[in-house]
């Protein structure tokens, strides 16, 4: 029988919980089993996490004079700071409160209510016999590195290294390409009132470039990153750009001069050139070149240097070599972006092979002014102007065979493709789509103004794109074959160009960029937030944020809010001057220590040290992260952890096979 | 390499060019092909549409007496319809173990039965480019296809529908793998947009503007990428686009001449094998004035009017002979 | 007991059985109920001009238990297996499979309107039950004079071909394993029927 | 009803990766297995193996093992650490008599929700295979089986 | 109190190998206080005595027994019982008593395969293959022997255990030291240590009193010792051979590492240490250099007998207890 007494809470989370937990027999069975192991309380409730379910805590602590409280709820993952923090309102120290799931761990994986119901009481009896040997602790406090890493450069990432810089704290951006600006700068207008993306974005782009509290990276990456919130170490690597940025004007000789012209797939969208040393558009910040030393004359033949030769500065620099630098950042954000669905992967809409089926990117560049055709719109023979033009929603999006979700700017994009169509060839328009999606503030309007610009809107999922004609009238032109399923039919459709509204993927690395921040990704490789609606900004590690379309497709105006999101979190900590830090951590009996110096090894913090005059291990408080791998391995018994110590765990193992439950009235799940 | 055979009703007699032809190429190719004993007719799409298990049943008789082969675990099928019915028959056994139990008691009253997952079930096609593979095939050319436009045309059912783990052996909706084979063998191939696109399956006895129709957008789309001949790998598809294609000119008014020939026969032409030998001749849209291009000579075929045997059963009268 | 001015669609959808009964006749998980109604089907369907309801309005029906119209559609019989619709679907649906099971259910209560492509089905196994092979030359003629009398003239042409080109056997083959076929086939069809 | 054996899994899982798969899978709502209950450390490199003895002595029929993929462990590499003991602690219980397929060892990222479910289905079934354990070496001296019959006076 | 006012003393021998006897024997001019203060009134191996004697005393009139050997028979926990009946210190003395020691070992086996193992092996000089019947018919009537248990058990497993003494033997040192306590205790000199307390030992582990020289551990291949010449002055651990030493109580004075041999682990587990073998495992485990499965599995190989060694002294009192194929029917 423990001294302690335990109150037990059973959240019902709405039907979260009850649909497949019988929580009235759960908090019954509690109350009356584990009497003897010191529950005094045992209740359920319809939100726990309520300010009312709450209080009920507190009042139980106040009344009840409880020392231990058990919720059974949902992960601990999404509300054991919200409990803890009640029962230090309370005035119970927060650590001598444990949160079990009942949740993701039970009602949500299984159907059968019988099954659910006896799996959540050993649950429950897991936490009891845990929260019996928990501990009241103090969280330690660690300062915080006010420098902030934003990775990526695109508009999310701007909008939040801006927020920060002009708040007065310290930025590093680092952007992969050779100039910041993202997928915003490709663009020629933005929905939905139709703003010169360029107008609007250069002047931030700018501002990052020349803002004295941000330190840019472009042609960057990062490599490595160590630490914990408020102490990051990060590494960045800076390719070598082949140019000289103390000597390089920006003046653009260079670019002139370089005779070798590549097709450039990435900011050109594989529609226009650009040259070896190059800088991807005019108003590229910084406004300093590189050389793509893959196609580059003198790095494939050993021959040319008109760079060199032209530079009226000297500073090309053939033997640039990638340089590291490391620094220590308090919290990070990361604002990595999409990349375009691959349409070859669908082959019926013949894209790769039609000549006049465009992407959505490569339609950006062929109508910005700015792009290959000076804003033309022409097909790829680059002198027709279209007479009829398809645009294709949902390619590659809301489809089981490719990606599941909604890419959220498709339906705009392509009213904003046909408005644009429209205004600049006259064209007849074509929109082929499956749910009209314009929930956002204006879209409705512009849709409707679309339709009144004589737009044809066919609904129906394309079947698919060909040029086989089959009845007179087809011949050279590209047919769309699709149901219009308003009327039930099959249509063909012939038209000149087709513009295919591809879906938005997560960036090709997103394994990569998981693993080296440590957060985690969906199936698909979206970066997950702390909580869907309530923390979308934040990830599961502490410090490290996410904005833009890392985190899932969104559009510019919500982009920018995340940004503007993660910016505030940030800033919050840093203006928090030290964060509060879990106290788990593992310590050394220096009287049942032997020195036989087996752990001493086994900590990649270098927390633990041999002290030589004692003969003894020692954990350094400050440097221990709280693993707990010492605390297994030591084979003295001699380290001990916090929160999760042996005996707190042995307990919960107890308690979970029912061990100290005498009344038989359970039978195992 | 050993196989087994499954032939199929349509190789017996209306594609036995197609059978003769695999015949006649399997030797230089190193296959060796062991016809299942005693078939039986794999159902085509009609079995299913009337009585689901007994059109299982109907399949697995034929895996079993596979599976009898002990020299080989590979059913290698030339119809595409018998190759999809065998494939899908094996594979949602393997994925539906009470559908595997129920046919097994089915079979168990013929005396037989099948464990699904036993044999693998192989398209012709399949075989000949993977297993042998392009490479082996190129070195036994001897008379390229030079000049000769062929339009390779899969059908349906050789990449469709996608079934069990590994899908089918090549893109559904744009293989290559018969592209890349007469390109080996030397012919010009066009880049065919109506490739799996259907040939009508039984669609002429059903309804026949419908059927016509879409054996029309076949050869007219051969015809408007200028190519001599559709090369086929699918007896029903070869039987729609030959066969039809008189009555469906009649029915469109239009006039195309379009030849098609099976795979099996480009192969053998390729490797300098005799037209006759290969059953070509046996086409009603004749192959010879495209063949003249690469100059292979096929003789007068000789007019053959088989009378039935004596122990012939009585037939159904057609309205001509009333 | 709904009031008389009740469309037939309010009162179908009471019942919300006929979308059940179509699923449990498909083998496997056919996913039926997942379908958008996007119209893939329809669009890739070859013969989806010819179709009085194209598949994805046969779903809509479907679920909304319109039973006879389903069953009397032509669209199951103009279904031409090519499997577009089944690879494309962007849910996943078993559409083939499902025109299969349509087929079924309008022969085992013969509700079609047109006989003719049920009895191209019918008269098909009936060959294959018998001799174990299919028998073209017999089925095909049959199947003429039966629907089409007159179109026999126009196949005539056809027909004399393939028989000069020896490509029509005029008698059907008998496999030696017959009896056990017809064990075979009968037993499955027992154990539908008890199921 | 059948009375079908349901195994009791003890699942470690570590803070980071497998038990946010298990959160994961949750959220996604994936059906699976309910044998497993879960125990969360704050890394696998916490888990001392006498907790999977004490489990295994305590009435769990399996003891499921999880941790961050090698090369991903939140604390670097802490996770090698529960792998090195994870293989020889194996072969301890295989000579103790329990069978290597009850100890399982499962690499699972925060974003392997459904391998999780999944992994955890296929122990499960792998588990009640090998049927119960029931560890209770007291058992045996209950057992009526005599070898050696002793009367009260033989020692005197 | 007895007749002459001294306390009572008594000492027996389950199923051990006799080496606590002689360690208490060992302790020198020591054995004289021990009977200048006790009465010593039932030891075996040093005077005659009957159980019947024993059964006849009052409950508890016994002041302290060591007992020593783990429980194999019938007759080990009859006497067992009897001498907890009548003692008021009952001590678990030694490694056998404490935690099963060797004999407990033989809980890796099923006892009929240990009995044809003695009694059938070729090694056995047992022509007629006779075997020990439980009841014998002679002609001066039938005789019995004790029944073997399936499985050994540690004292404490089967009566309330006072204190517990480990060692095999518990040195003799220590033997002295806990016998001056008790005396001291007597006399009210001294308290005793609270009941379950391990006594005539250390409170960390041998490594404490080791003088060999350590540095940090990574062990690529285990090296058994017969394999190898062992440099006297470094950790052995840190050569390769598995030494017990930093898993195992201290109180022995390291004397096996400073003769050049590991330590086997005959003093148990430290304190508050739940399973013996589990925490000597991990730690060995912890620090295999070396993160590739298959490499791992291979450095293993060098750990043939892992029960064995890890749970050479402790097997008896480990979480496990015993091999299911020694417990289970």
């Amino acid at each position: 029988m423990s001294k302690e007494r335990i109150g037990v809470y059973i959240c019902h989370c709405g039907s979260n919980i009850a649909g497949t937990v019988d929580v009235v027999e759960v908090a019954r069975w509690a109350g009356e089993t584990l009497k003897e192991r010191g529950v005094v309380v045992s209740r359920d409730y319809k939100f726990m996490c309520s300010s009312l379910g709450q209080e009920l805590i507190q009042k139980d602590i106040k009344e009840q004079g409880l020392t231990r409280v058990v919720v059974a709820a949902c992960s601990p993952h999404l509300h054991e700071q919200t409990f803890r923090n009640a029962c230090k309102e309370g005035g119970l120290n927060p650590y001598l409160c444990e949160l079990v799931s009942i949740r993701e761990q039970c009602s949500w994986i299984h159907s059968d209510k019988a099954v659910g119901t006896e799996k959540a009481k050993a649950i429950v009896s897991g936490g009891v016999e845990k929260v019996i040997w928990n501990e009241p602790l103090e969280p330690l406090r660690v300062p915080i590195n006010p420098v902030t890493l934003v990775v990526g450069g695109g508009i999310a990432g701007i909008q939040a290294a801006l927020e920060i810089a002009n708040s007065g704290y310290p930025v590093i951006m680092v952007e992969r390409e050779p100039s910041i600006g993202g997928h915003m700068a490709q663009f020629d207008k933005t929905f939905p009132t139709l703003d010169c993306a360029a107008c609007i974005l250069t002047p931030r782009m700018v501002e990052v470039g020349s803002h004295p509290n941000v330190k840019l990276f472009s042609y960057a990456e990062v490599t490595n990153v160590s630490g914990y919130v408020g102490n990051f170490q990060v590494t960045i690597k800076q390719k070598a750009r082949s140019v000289n940025t103390e000597l390089c004007t920006g003046c653009g000789i260079c670019q002139e001069k370089c005779p070798k012209k590549v097709v450039d797939p990435v900011f050109e969208a594989g529609l226009g050139y650009r040259k070896a040393i190059y800088t991807p558009f005019p108003q590229a910040v910084p406004k300093y070149p590189v050389i793509d030393r893959e196609n580059c004359t003198y790095f494939l033949k050993g021959t040319c240097r008109a760079c060199e030769k032209f530079c009226p500065t000297g500073a090309i620099d053939f033997t640039q070599q990638d340089e590291y630098f490391t620094f220590d950042v308090g919290q990070i954000i990361i604002a990595t972006g999409w990349d375009l669905f691959d349409a070859r992967r669908i082959p019926q809409y013949g894209y790769g092979r039609l000549a006049n089926v465009f992407t959505s990117l490569e339609f950006e560049r062929l109508s910005n002014a700015a792009g290959p055709t000076g804003g033309k719109i022409v097909l790829r023979d680059g002198v027709t102007v279209p007479k009829s033009v398809a645009i294709i929603h949902c390619v590659g999006s809301r489809d089981r065979n490719y990606n599941p979700y909604c890419s959220a700017i498709c339906c705009m994009q392509s009213l904003k493709f046909a408005h644009i169509v429209r205004e600049r060839t006259g064209a007849e328009v074509y929109n082929f789509y499956l749910e009209m999606r314009t929930p956002a503030k204006g879209y409705e309007e512009f849709y409707q103004r679309v339709l009144e610009e004589g737009t044809h809107f066919i609904r129906g999922k394309v079947a698919e794109i060909t040029d086989a004609a089959r009845y007179p009238g087809e011949e050279g032109k590209i047919i769309i074959q699709v149901e219009n399923t308003l009327i039930g039919k099959q249509m063909r459709v012939p038209v000149d160009m087709v513009i295919l509204s591809a879906a938005l993927e997560p960036r090709r690395d997103f394994k990569e960029v998981a693993r080296l921040f440590g957060i985690s990704c969906s199936e698909e490789g979206w970066l997950i937030e702390r909580h869907p609606k309530l923390d979308p900004v934040a990830t599961m590690t502490e410090g490290i944020y996410i904005a833009g379309c890392a985190q899932g497709p969104k559009d510019i105006p919500a982009s920018v809010a995340q940004g503007a999101a993660a910016a505030a979190r940030v800033v919050g900590k840093i203006q928090q001057k030290e964060i509060l830090m879990e106290p788990i951590r593992a310590s050394i009996d220096q009287d049942k220590c032997s020195g036989c110096r087996i752990c001493n090894n086994l900590c990649p913090f270098n927390a633990i040290s041999f002290i030589e005059e004692r003969m003894v291990s020692e954990v350094n408080p400050a440097l221990c992260q709280g693993c707990g791998t010492c605390v297994a391995a030591c084979p003295a018994g001699a380290i001990s952890g916090t929160v999760f110590s042996d005996q707190a765990i042995l307990a919960q193992l107890d308690g979970l096979l029912l061990k100290n439950v005498k009344v038989l009235d359970f039978t195992p799940a | 390499m050993k196989y087994s055979y499954f032939p199929g009703c349509s190789l017996e007699r209306n594609a036995l060019a197609y059978h003769i032809s695999a015949m006649a190429i399997a030797e230089p190719l190193g296959l060796e092909f062991i016809e299942v004993e005693d078939w039986n007719c794999c159902g085509a799409t009609e079995y299913v549409s009337v009585n689901l298990l007994a059109s299982y049943a109907l399949v697995a008789r034929n895996l079993a007496q596979a599976a009898k082969e002990t020299r080989t675990r590979q059913l290698v099928a030339p119809c595409s319809a018998c190759y999809l019915n065998l494939k899908k028959c094996d594979i949602y056994m393997q994925e539906s173990p009470s559908l595997e139990e129920k046919i097994n008691i089915a079979l168990a009253a013929g005396g037989l039965s099948y464990k699904s997952g036993t044999l693998k079930v192989r398209h012709l096609l399949d075989v000949i480019v993977n297993d042998v593979g392009y490479e082996a095939i190129a070195q036994k050319v001897t008379n390229p296809l030079k000049g000769l436009r062929v339009a390779p045309y899969y059908g349906c059912m050789i990449v469709r529908p996608k079934l069990g783990k590994n899908g089918s052996f090549d893109n559904p909706e744009y293989p290559t793998s018969l592209d890349k084979l007469l390109k080996v063998l030397g012919a010009t191939v066009i880049d065919f947009p109506l490739k799996t696109h259907c040939c009508g399956g039984h669609m002429t006895q059903i309804s026949e503007s419908t059927g016509f129709e879409l054996i029309r957008r076949l050869v007219k789309g051969a015809s408007d990428y200028k190519a001599d001949l559709i090369v086929t790998l699918c007896p029903m598809c070869q039987l729609n686009l030959d066969a039809f294609q008189g009555a469906m000119n009649a029915h469109f008014n239009t006039e195309y001449h379009m030849p098609v020939l099976y795979f099996t026969q480009m192969i053998g032409l390729a490797f300098g094998m005799d037209p006759v030998s290969l059953g070509i001749g046996t086409e009603l849209v004749d192959a010879r004035p495209a063949l003249s291009k690469i100059g292979v000579e096929v003789p007068q075929p000789e007019v053959v009017v088989k009378r039935p045997p004596k122990e012939a059963l009585p037939m159904p009268s057609m309205p001509e002979e009333k | 007991m709904l009031p008389a001015h009740a469309s037939p669609t309010q009162q179908s959808l009471r019942q919300k059985s006929f979308l059940e009964e179509v699923i449990q006749n498909t083998p496997g998980d056919c996913r039926l109920l997942s379908c958008i109604q996007c119209g893939t089907c329809g669009g890739s369907c070859p013969s989806g001009q010819d179709m009085d309801h194209t598949p994805r309005a046969i779903f809509a029906m479907i679920s909304a238990g319109l039973r006879q119209e389903v069953l009397k559609s032509n669209t199951p019989w103009y279904c031409v297996s090519c499997y577009y619709c089944m690879v494309r679907c962007p849910q996943s649906v078993h559409i083939t499979d499902i025109m299969y099971t349509l087929k079924r259910l309008a022969i085992k209560e013969k509700v079609y309107d047109d006989s003719k492509a049920p009895d191209f089905s019918k008269s098909f196994i009936e060959w294959v039950e018998n001799y174990g092979r299919a028998f073209e030359l017999g089925l095909m003629s049959m199947h003429l004079i039966k629907h089409n009398p007159f179109g026999v003239f126009k196949m005539a042409g056809m027909g004399m071909g393939m028989l000069t080109k020896g490509r029509l056997a005029f008698t059907p083959t008998r496999i030696r394993g017959i009896d056990s076929l017809k064990a075979i086939l009968n037993k499955a069809k027992e154990l539908e029927a008890a199921a | 009803m059948s009375e079908r054996f349901e195994p009791v899994i003890i699942g470690f899982t570590c803070n980071w990766c497998s038990y946010r798969a298990a959160d994961m899978a949750g959220m996604g709502r994936i059906q699976y297995a309910p044998n497993v209950r879960l125990i969360r450390l704050m890394c696998s490199g916490r888990l001392d193996p006498t907790f999977v003895i004490k489990a295994f002595a305590g009435g769990a029929d399996g003891v499921l093992v999880s941790g961050c993929h090698p090369g991903d462990c939140h604390y670097i590499e802490q996770n090698y650490k529960a792998m090195r003991r994870f293989y020889l602690l194996r072969k301890l219980l295989a000579q103790m008599g329990i069978e290597p397929a009850r100890l399982k060892l499962l690499w699972a990222s925060a974003a392997e929700g459904q391998l999780f479910a999944e992994e955890v289905t296929k122990f499960t079934e792998e588990v009640r295979a090998l049927g119960p354990l029931n560890w209770n070496p007291e058992a045996a001296l209950l057992s009526e089986q005599v070898l050696y019959r002793q009367p009260a006076e033989v020692a005197a | 109190m007895t007749s002459n006012g001294k306390p009572k003393f008594a000492m027996y021998w389950a199923a051990s190998c006799g080496g606590c006897e002689i360690a208490v024997l060992n302790i020198h001019e020591k054995i004289l206080d021990v009977d200048a203060n006790f009465e010593v009134v039932f030891w075996p191996v040093a005077m005659d005595a009957k159980y019947k004697d024993v059964e006849a005393m009052e409950d508890g009139s016994i002041l302290l027994t060591l007992f020593n050997g783990a429980i194999r028979n019938e007759e080990n926990e009859h006497l067992a019982k009897l001498l907890r009946q009548k003692s008021q210190i009952l001590v678990a003395f030694g490694s056998c008593a404490t935690e099963g020691c060797m004999p407990a070992l033989a809980n890796l086996s099923p006892l009929e395969e240990l009995v044809s193992t003695v009694y059938s092996t070729v090694s056995t000089d047992n022509p007629e293959n006779i075997h020990p019947q439980p009841t014998y018919k002679a002609p001066e009537g039938e005789i019995h022997i004790p029944k073997l248990y399936p499985i050994v058990r540690t004292l404490d497993q089967v009566v309330d255990v006072d204190y517990y003494m480990p060692g095999c033997p518990p040195e003799s040192h220590q033997i002295a030291a806990v016998l001056d306590l008790v005396i001291d205790a007597i006399h009210g000199k001294a308290t005793l240590p609270p009941k379950g307390s391990v006594i005539g030992a250390g409170g960390s582990t041998v490594c404490d009193e080791c003088p060999r020289k350590r540095d940090v551990k990574t062990i690529r291949e285990f090296k058994r010792i017969q394999n190898i010449m062992l440099d006297p002055e470094i950790c052995i651990l840190e050569q390769g051979v598995i030494c017990s030493g930093p898993a195992t109580r201290s109180g022995c004075g390291a004397l096996c590492p400073q003769a050049g041999s590991p330590c086997i682990g005959c003093y148990g587990p430290a304190e508050g240490v739940l399973d013996y073998g589990a925490r000597l495992l991990t730690a060995v485990a912890s620090v295999i250099e070396s993160k590739d499965p298959q490499e791992i599995e291979r450095i293993l190989e060098g750990i043939p007998d892992p029960a064995g060694m890890f749970y050479r002294f402790n097997l008896g009192a480990s979480l496990l207890r015993a091999s299911k194929a020694a417990w289970a029917r």
